[in-house]
């Protein structure tokens, strides 16, 4: 499988973000988009995610493998926003089962995934009582209680300490091992072994 | 898509969700209608079907522009856009948790309100069975005003300018045939069907055009 | 025509084109205004902004 | 840059060749004092041949009225088809110009849906004694002008003209659906509580002495709208203009990207 983006260029609003944009990524491979912020990094994501319309050029998946059918590209991504897409009323369990139910196949249980962001136990706490950087782990469980190949991360280790952001680049080594492939937007090293980098320079003035 | 209907009604019957505060509304509309007529009974239960029928759209035009601005402001929102089914029949999944959360329970107090609007027999019965097929359609046209406010900050006042004209059919037919049950030579099937039709045609039309309205705001 | 101004009927007459020619009126000078105004802020963002295309009115 | 001369009605929306709007604004400026000229003219002699027409056996002087109340009726609907059109113009063919037509149709729609009910009320008050009464064409245009207003904040409520537009189209055209649901709703609720007496608001068939001077006046109505709508659409353009500048000002203030 390889997600590839062939010149491609987004408008948000009337302002063109970037345009000219191409790269691919083979399984097993991770991008780290890099850029100062206002030069359009989550934007490419959301693109990526099929979340905006593309101003031109195009985004698909080559050589998909056989068993995901012709799934089109937003059903084979996992897209991990801002925002943590949880519900402060509800307890962790309770989101992230209904995100397992929502999104389909199911891949870790949930106590696995929370054992795996270092959160086990917390199944029935009310999520709004977490701290940032807890809550942030709980939306990275939400990548791993469904499966996708592919992982739109947009900052993912924001408000996570040293010790939850070198977990999570267990995770993602993980997942690549399981020729997943990764597309993250971040300033902060990820510490991945194998990371190719993506300079987003924004539009020429 | 039975997930997300459980999760909106497990979320609206939470302490923060909208059904509480939807009921209570009620309650108080309904309550200060005699004040403000006086008790004699025979105005009273002239009024009483109005009361209630004005009473259930108000609350359920309040609890609608919250149905996905939540959703906006905590990220689901961009997982439903996501998620390979399909936008329309989330929409339609949502509206209904709405209206089991709201438009049904607001019927079935009309009996325990009946009371304070000395209505008889035949008019609870009939506002019940005209509210139960009325109310629908405000969840299915309101959910078209809250998609097209989701992004706005103040979205609740500009959705209740949109959304009113277009909910004064249901109220037409719904009070009418209640006016029909109770009065003899007006009919009550007609309006009857009529608000049922209406519901159902916005079950249809609802859910699309508030899809098409939600993909604008990614 | 003399005889419209003696019936009591003048009134609403009177009423209904006053009104109207009054709300026409306002949005004729209303457009213009705006057109104006609008000239205007353009003309002085020219002088500073690059001019983003349109003709010169 | 040859304009061919386009009739006063050959709105620029349908036009492809008028997509830019640059060519639209010099085509307004050539059409607009002709309009203006046509619409003056028309209001002369439409005003001239109402107060000739000698007083109608039936409804008295207040007659009259119809003149200004039936030709605001007529373009108020004109508006909404106009806003329709552009809807689709926004959501079929993706028409630059369309959501700038529609939205700049808004406010004289509203107007005209205002003077309808103004005089529609002012021509009843003889009859019924009040001055207002639930009667079908009145309630439809109350509820008329309250989806107006309601189009006017949502397009004034969204920054962005790419995004109001396509919002702003959808409510259009699903409160288009509803138009004919309404109008149906109320004719049954205001025959069931049947007033005292139901003024005819079209009239009865109408004598040709006085069809010509509404005629007349619903052309002096239209070639109004016409002007105005292409006024109020050059108006938006430049508004749109401006506002470009304004953020292209601000963003190089800001010392801009890379």
């Amino acid at each position: 499988m390889k997600l590839v983006a062939d010149d491609i260029a987004v408008m948000r609003g009337e302002e063109l973000v970037f345009s000219g944009i191409s790269f691919a990524v083979e399984n097993g491979g991770a991008l780290v988009i890099r850029g100062e912020n206002g030069a359009g990094k989550s934007t490419l994501l959301r693109a990526l995610a099929g979340l905006l319309p593309l101003e031109s050029g195009k985004i698909e998946i080559q050589n998909v493998e056989p068993e995901f059918g012709e799934a089109k590209v937003p059903e084979l991504c996992h897209y991990l926003g801002a925002e943590n897409a949880m519900k402060a009323a509800m307890s962790v369990g309770e989101n992230l089962s209904f995100w397992q139910d929502f999104a389909g196949q199911p891949h870790h249980k949930i106590d696995e995934a929370l054992e795996l962001v270092g959160l086990a136990g917390l199944g029935d706490l009310p999520f709004g009582h977490l701290s940032t950087g807890q809550r942030r782990r709980i939306s990275i469980a939400r990548l791993l209680v469904s499966y996708r190949p592919i992982w739109l991360l947009d900052e993912p280790t924001s408000g996570l300490d040293a010790e939850s952001a070198r977990q999570f680049a267990g995770l993602m080594e993980a997942h690549l091992a399981d020729d997943g492939i990764v597309a993250a937007a971040t300033h902060i090293p990820l510490g991945l072994a194998a990371a190719e980098e993506f300079e987003l320079t924004g539009v020429a003035e | 898509m039975i997930a997300l209907l459980k999760r909106d009604i497990r979320l609206a019957l939470r302490s923060g969700g909208g059904a509480a505060t939807a009921l209570l509304f009620y309650l108080a509309v309904v309550i200060a209608m005699p004040f403000a007529v006086g008790p004699n009974p025979e105005l009273l239960a002239t009024i009483g079907p109005a009361t209630l029928w004005v009473g259930a759209l108000l609350a359920g035009l309040l609890g609608l522009d919250r149905l996905f601005q939540a959703d906006s402001e905590d990220g689901t929102l961009d997982q439903m856009l996501l998620s390979p089914v399909a936008l329309p029949a989330q929409v339609f999944v949502k509206s209904l948790a709405h209206w089991l959360v709201t438009g049904l329970p607001l019927t079935l107090m009309v009996p325990v309100f009946a009371v304070f609007l000395a209505l008889d027999g035949t008019a609870v019965a009939a506002t019940m069975a005209t509210l139960l097929a009325g109310t629908p359609a405000i969840s299915f046209i309101g959910a078209v005003g809250a998609a097209v406010t989701v992004t706005l900050p103040r979205g609740g006042l500009l959705l209740s300018v949109l959304v009113l004209p277009l909910c004064i059919p249901v109220l037409i037919f719904g009070v009418g045939a209640v006016r029909g049950a109770m009065t003899e030579p007006d009919p009550f099937l007609p309006p009857f069907l009529l608000v049922a039709a209406i519901s159902l045609f916005f079950a249809v039309i609802g859910p699309f055009a508030a899809a098409l309205a939600l993909r604008q705001s990614s | 025509m003399t005889t419209l101004f003696g019936t009591k009927y003048f009134f609403y007459i009177a009423a209904s084109y006053g009104i109207t020619a009054a709300v026409l009126l306002s949005s004729i000078v209303f457009v213009i205004l705006t057109h104006r105004r609008h000239r205007l802020r353009l003309r002085k963002l020219e002088e500073s902004g690059l001019r983003r295309g349109g003709a010169k009115s | 840059m040859t304009v061919t001369t386009a009739d006063n009605t050959a709105r620029a929306k349908g036009l492809t060749a008028l997509a830019n709007p640059t060519r639209f604004l010099a085509l307004v400026r050539f059409v607009i004092w002709p309009l203006a000229l046509a619409t003056a003219l028309a209001f002369a002699v439409g005003l001239w041949m109402s107060f000739s027409v000698p007083d109608d056996y039936q409804q008295g002087r207040t007659v009259r009225i119809m003149f200004v109340h039936v030709p605001s009726v007529w373009m108020a609907m004109g508006a909404y088809i106009v806003m329709v059109s552009g809807a689709l113009g926004v959501l079929v063919w993706r028409h630059p110009l369309a959501d700038v037509a529609a939205r700049s149709a808004a406010p004289f729609g509203a107007a005209f849906t205002f003077l309808g009910l103004v005089t529609g009320s002012l021509w009843g008050e003889p009859m019924w004694g009040t001055w207002w009464v639930w009667d079908a064409r009145l309630t439809s245009f109350l509820v008329l002008l309250i989806i107006y207003l309601g189009l006017i904040a949502l397009w004034s409520a969204i920054e962005e003209p790419a995004r109001s537009a396509r919002l702003a189209a959808i409510v259009v055209l699903v409160g288009a659906i509803n138009i004919p649901i309404i109008k149906f709703s109320v004719d049954w609720f205001t025959t069931l509580h049947q007033t005292a007496s139901v003024v005819r608001m079209d009239g009865p068939a109408l004598a040709p002495e006085f069809l010509y001077p509404l005629l007349v006046m619903a052309l002096a109505f239209l070639l109004l709208f016409v002007t105005l709508h292409l006024a109020a659409m050059r108006n938006e353009i430049l508004r749109r203009q401006i506002r470009t500048l304004q953020r292209k000002a601000a963003r190089s203030a800001r010392g801009g990207a890379a």
